[in-house]
């Protein structure tokens, strides 16, 4: 379904991604593991085209997209989350969320040419917006600012309102880190739950026991290089992901 | 009735910085757009409008053409400024715009038979003022200038309660988290950055009537910074909070001049307001960092009427600050 | 809600500070509580921003004028004069907003001081609240032919001084000069006519560089001036960009003849540039002869009163005179109010009449009931139908750190060829 | 020729007046527009010392320079300090609502007169028979390349300066190695406030001392701090020269009523073709 062949990327003279290539296929839930910087959030934001690479390809659904643009990658179904869950901090999660889905209404002749329209999209997408939160167990909080939530409910606020674009793939950013133990669990229920329901993952994160737990298949990444790549239990007996590890913490 | 007309005069100045004061909302408040080119739009809505409607120099265009040309030529402008410098971040685009305002003032200074230049036009028409008394025509003018504040207005807050003002606090919020669910940032911005410029130009129209001259020396970055300082103080993404804290100063700023003092110190007086404003500003900031009166939360379901029955209970820290 | 209240709370405060004031007659001069029967008379004019320096004694001229008619006895039985100082901070806006001020809070009879953008911006605004505008230095001739209805200058226009500058150099013998202007409104109206009446007798313009104020150097724009090599520069800008400006000039050893605008000619201006570069430096400015009476008296008591002498290019005496032609009319016309000024103003100051030269004078010839002719300090104020005065001239040297007057030509000057 | 030496004139003085502006825009984050009003401070505190006090003139712009500084860092904790917490916005406008006060303050104290500070007229300096420029001058120009190689030595040598350059490449990293931000933040502050005193007295030596001066320079600083970069000295210097020189070198070409819009110009042209200035500075 994502392929990435070659991929790499300079800061000043800096090699902060060297030639990686890896591939995620329909309904597999892949990590991305490497210590800090390693590259992995670069990659992601090449991936998602927040930022463009010095050479190599990106292709989605069959499709080159490299070169094309963050807004037009998500229309197709690719969609990331960030490291610092932050969302819009001043806006409601109702507004977090509403906001996600292309409203007519968001325009500035729409706004005020086309209301029964907009009300009509508004009422579909605040059912679809409230069962989501239902099944995230934040429904009571709807009315809360974003800035109000504790972290690990703002890691699923962010899971929510990506899933509100109807992605084919998420690249999730550390959905781990800074979650305690009890919503990390349901942090697995929910990815796990959501794979079964058709969905695709790439998940970075520090946090090794989680990814061994979720993923299908794992790359490792260390100074912007793809030292290992395998399923879980490969990896957590391959030597040089072991060396990497140890050496940094 | 003279007291009256007195303050009709203020109340017509104070509406017209309420007027820009509003339009920067829009695009400084609820975008977040840190725009310190408003009197350049300001100066080119007025200039437009002039150069339109006054015979020479000029085309002699009847008012409303002139009103119309004065909004779309605006537009124009701000679509050439926001294209070029709207990519740019936060301080960058602060200077960016500050610049192209200086450009347009120093433009107009200079363009003897473009602008008359410095000199500037005189003897402006007013709308209706071969009706209206001229003792009295300016509470017809502050009249004038309050309907047009209030038609800002209502525009400005329905903006903000519709999915639009929630897609441009978003953008405000956090412009990369909007971008990764997929929206066009740069169209949004540009489209809002032209409105706002058109209502800042349609201000400049209004400015001219109550100037009934123009010259280049009318639109120094003293008015930038006036509309902003309004803003600030009123509260940033708040339409109430504008209009207020542009009375408040214009207010604050006439009242300081009643103060009774001997002629010999009238120049300490002079440089006292300035202390007062800059004070008034500081203060404001130190306790209300939100400003006088905070943008305020809305539900969505209220706003959408979803749920009629049920009360919303306004969150904690329920108003949104704007200013950090 | 508590913010509410505290935005409730300050318009409140300011409302009632404007309006509560505003019932009241405002500032009152020297402290001093005004009686009900007090007749106000603004002065509207840029107390701060760049006016500032032109300003402030003319604070002190008009301070003089009120002072001398209110120790005579004042006008009309008894009724004392009293100003109200307002500052535009040298903006339109400001000029606007002061004026409703003036016009409608303090019911003030005249407004004396406006700058021309800002007189300009009155000008509708004056014959229908009727209270005139008066200016003693807004100079430009874009004002030449649209006053005369309750707006009037003692100021000469920028267009008779630059005639007479004009032929005073041709005369002399200057064929080919350069101009430093600055770039507003009022160095730029200066050099206007200037310009077209020097060409027009046979002068050339080797070059022209406009200037604008408050740079760090303007080495480049002197160079671009010694490029053309002139004899004689014409220098048309403020006191703030003058040593920067003169200065470098010197350093650089250009040793050209200057002419500046007669706005810097002050004491101030020698002051800030040095005697050593200011030697020599010549302007013509509309002023009284020196060894006018009125002139001199108006000087003495200048001096008396306020330990400082009075600088010619800040038009004191224009002030001056047009604050005791103001109280004249009033008295001739029997009522304390903007419109009577308007109506006699031209009766008190322009033949026929007998030529008095104080307020007393006058007052006392008003009441015997004769027609008067006012001659001012700054001139015999004569006002044309455009309200505009022709004024006599003076050619001015600074010889010794001191303008000295060099030649005095009389109003009739530009008339003779 | 001429031409290149007034740039660099022109160019010396905006070095001064713009390195503290960009010093604290880089350790505090905002745009302190009252840095402006502190030129005015210098220049005026010089004229106490010189014409008032009747120090000489070198140890009155030496007190000056002090006096400025001291006072700049009472304002900063007065004024700005209470308030950093609040976000750049209410820091920007808290500076510019102290424009304000200072403006009023010394305009209430001085009046609208304008003054000088006196001084002789400077002779020509020969070289190889030309004039090349004025004792004044050349004065300006040595001062700022003192001031130019003093900072440089402060900033590569001592603690504070170490600090200072860490914090400028990368904020978080020096705080978690441990730099006394509150020092260091001082220290900024001292140094910035200083050099637009300096600034101020320079200009108030070839012009006169104006009110207006402070909003004057604060348009031209900010052009020069972008162009640089931000918050990176080097690249200041190198835009205060590039701005200066354009502008005096314009006047051969185009009008010279456009001067000041050059630097605008050059402004716009940079951030369109560079976003970031001249030299790599790394927004947050």
């Amino acid at each position: 379904m994502l392929q990435v062949k070659a991929l790499s990327k300079n800061f000043g003279g800096v090699q902060a991604v060297k030639n990686v290539s890896l591939e995620v296929n329909k309904g597999e839930i892949v990590g991305l593991i490497g210590p800090n910087g390693a590259g992995k959030t670069t990659l992601f934001n090449m991936v998602s085209l927040f930022l463009s690479s010095n050479s190599g390809e990106i292709t989605f659904l069959n499709e080159k997209i490299d070169g094309s643009t963050p807004e037009a990658v998500v229309k197709r179904g690719l969609l990331r989350t960030f490291q610092t869950p932050v969302g819009f901090p001043k806006l409601s999660l109702l507004e977090n969320l509403m906001v996600v889905p292309p409203n007519e209404g968001e325009g500035i002749f729409e706004t005020f040419l086309k209301r029964k329209t907009i009300v009509q999209t508004e009422q579909k997408n605040y059912e679809k917006v409230c069962s989501l939160l239902r099944q995230f167990n934040l429904y009571d909080k709807r009315n809360e600012l974003a800035e109000n939530l504790s972290a690990a409910e703002l890691k699923l606020l962010e899971l929510c309102r990506q899933l509100m674009a109807d992605p084919k793939i998420m690249l999730l950013d550390e959905p781990a880190s800074g979650v305690n133990p009890m919503i990390l669990d349901k942090m697995v229920d929910h990815i796990l739950r959501l794979r079964d329901e058709g969905m695709t993952f790439l998940v970075i994160d520090h946090n090794l026991g989680f990814i061994y737990r979720i993923c299908d298949r794992i790359y490792c990444l260390a100074n912007g290089e793809l030292i290992a790549s395998g399923t879980p239990e490969e990896i957590s007996n391959n030597e040089n992901v072991k060396s990497v590890y140890l050496g940094v913490s | 009735m003279d007291i009256l007309v007195f303050l009709s005069g203020l109340i017509a100045l104070g509406g017209i910085y309420a007027m820009l004061a509003v339009s920067l909302n829009v695009n400084g408040g609820m975008l977040g757009l840190w725009d310190l080119g408003v009197v350049g739009y300001f100066a080119v809505g007025a200039y437009s409008y002039t150069l339109l409607t006054h015979d020479s120099p000029g085309l002699g265009m009847p008012m409303i053409a002139g009103v119309i040309g004065s909004v779309v030529i605006t537009g124009l402008l701000s679509l050439f400024i926001g294209y070029t410098s709207l990519r740019l971040q936060s301080e960058y685009l602060l200077i960016t715009t500050f610049a192209f305002a200086e450009i347009i003032r120093i433009i107009a200074a200079n363009e003897e038979w473009l602008t008359n230049g410095n000199i500037g036009i005189f003897g402006l028409d007013r709308p209706f003022q071969d009706f209206i008394p001229g003792t009295i025509y300016m509470l017809f003018f502050a009249g004038l200038v309050l309907v047009v504040l209030a038609i800002y207005y209502v525009f400005a807050q329905k903006l903000a309660d519709s999915p639009m003002g929630r897609y441009m606090r978003a953008i405000r919020e956090n412009e990369q988290v909007t971008q990764s669910i997929g929206k066009k940032i740069f169209a949004t911005k540009l489209k809002v950055f032209i409105l706002s410029s058109c209502m800042v130009g349609l201000a400049g129209c209004f400015y001219v009537w109550y100037m009934s001259i123009i010259a280049p020396n009318m639109f120094t970055s003293a008015i930038t910074f006036t509309v902003w300082t309004a803003l600030v103080l009123g509260g940033m993404g708040n339409n109430r909070g504008a209009v207020v804290g542009a009375f408040v100063l214009i207010l604050v700023q006439e009242a300081t001049r009643f103060i009774p003092v001997p002629a010999e110190y009238s120049i300490l007086l002079a440089g006292l307001r300035q202390f007062i404003s800059g004070l008034m500003l500081i203060l404001v900031l130190r306790f209300l960092p939100q400003g006088l009166i905070a943008e305020k939360f809305k539900s969505v379901e209220k706003l959408l009427n979803f749920q009629q029955n049920s009360m919303i209970i306004e969150p904690k820290g329920g108003r949104r600050n704007a200013a950090s | 809600m508590k913010k509410i209240s505290l935005i409730a709370v300050s318009i409140v405060t300011a409302a009632t500070l404007l309006t509560g004031c505003a019932s009241s007659t405002g500032g009152s001069a020297d402290g001093a509580k005004a009686s009900s029967g007090d007749i106000n008379v603004g002065f509207l004019a840029g107390l701060t921003g760049w006016l500032g320096p032109f300003t402030k004694e003319n604070i002190n001229s008009l301070l003089l004028a009120k002072e001398e008619i209110n120790e005579a006895g004042g006008i009309l039985d008894g009724k004392k004069i009293n100003t109200i100082d307002v500052d535009t901070a040298s903006t339109v806006e400001g000029a606007i907003k002061g004026y409703q001020k003036l016009v409608n809070a303090d019911k003030a009879v005249v407004a004396i001081g406006p700058e021309t953008e800002s007189m300009l911006a009155l000008l509708k605004e004056a014959p229908k609240s009727e209270v005139p505008i008066m200016s003693a230095f807004a100079g430009s001739t874009e004002l030449d032919e649209v006053g005369g209805n309750y707006a009037f200058r003692t100021a000469a226009s920028d267009s008779t001084i630059g005639e007479v500058r004009a032929k005073v150099l041709i005369e002399s013998g200057v064929k080919e000069i350069a101009i430093m202007v600055g770039n507003y409104e009022g160095a730029q109206s200066d050099v206007h006519r200037f310009k077209e009446t020097y060409e027009k007798l046979g002068g050339k313009i080797l070059e022209e560089v406009t200037f604008n104020p408050g740079q760090n150097t303007y080495n480049g724009e002197l160079k671009k001036i010694a490029k053309a090599n002139p004899k004689l520069v014409y220098y048309s800008g403020g006191i703030d960009t003058a040593p920067s400006i003169f200065k470098a000039a010197k350093q650089r050893g250009y040793a050209w003849e200057w002419y500046i605008t007669p706005d810097v000619a002050v004491q101030e201006f020698i002051d800030v540039i040095g005697k050593d570069v200011a030697e020599g430096i010549k302007t013509i400015i509309a002023m009284e002869d020196e060894n006018n009476q009125a002139f001199k008296r108006f000087n003495e008591n200048y001096e008396a009163r306020f330990k400082a002498k009075p600088s010619g290019g800040y038009y004191n005496a224009n002030t001056y005179d047009l604050l005791i032609a103001s109280a004249l009319a009033m008295q001739a016309a029997g009522e304390a109010s903007g419109s009577g000024i308007n109506e006699k103003i031209r009766e008190v100051t322009n033949p026929p009449g007998k030529q008095v030269t104080t307020f007393e004078e006058g007052l006392k010839e008003l009441k015997a009931g004769n027609d008067i002719d006012y001659q001012g300090a700054s001139g015999p104020i004569d006002f044309d139908e455009h309200g505009n005065v022709i004024s006599t001239n003076a050619l001015m040297e600074v010889v010794d750190g001191q303008w000295k007057q060099v030649e005095f030509f009389t109003a009739d000057y530009i008339k003779e060829d | 020729m001429d031409y290149v030496v007034y740039g660099i004139i022109t160019g010396c003085i905006l070095i001064i007046a713009s390195i503290g502006f960009s010093m604290v825009w880089k350790t505090e984050n905002f745009l302190n527009i009252a840095h402006g009003q502190l030129l005015l401070i210098g220049a005026y505190m010089a004229y106490l010392f010189k014409s008032v006090l009747n120090f000489p003139f070198a140890l009155a712009m030496v007190c000056s320079v002090i006096a400025t500084a001291v006072l700049g860092l009472l304002l900063a904790k007065v004024f700005y300090f209470p308030v950093r917490k609040s976000g750049i916005l209410v820091l920007l406008f808290t500076s510019i609502g102290l424009s304000w006060i200072i403006y009023g303050v010394i305009q209430a104290i001085v009046g609208p007169e304008i003054r000088t500070f006196g001084l002789e007229t400077s002779k020509m300096i020969d070289v190889f028979g030309r004039q090349i420029m004025s004792a004044q001058e050349l004065f300006i120009i040595v001062v700022s390349l003192i001031c130019v190689i003093a900072l440089h030595f402060v900033l590569t040598k001592t603690k504070n300066g170490k600090g200072f350059r860490a914090m400028a490449e990368n904020r978080d990293l020096a705080q978690i190695r441990g730099i006394n931000s509150r020092q260091l933040s001082n220290y900024v502050w001292l140094i910035s406030s200083g050099l637009a005193g300096l600034a101020g007295i320079l200009l108030a030596m070839t012009g006169t001392l104006n009110m207006e001066l402070g909003w004057q320079q604060i348009l031209i600083i900010m052009s020069v701090v972008i162009v640089g970069g931000m918050g990176n000295i080097y690249g200041t210097m190198l835009a205060a020269l590039i701005i200066g020189l354009s502008m005096d070198i314009s006047t051969v070409v185009i009008p010279t009523s456009y001067r000041t819009a050059i630097a605008f110009v050059i402004v716009i042209l940079v951030l369109l073709i560079r976003p970031q200035g001249l030299s790599r500075g790394g927004t947050a």
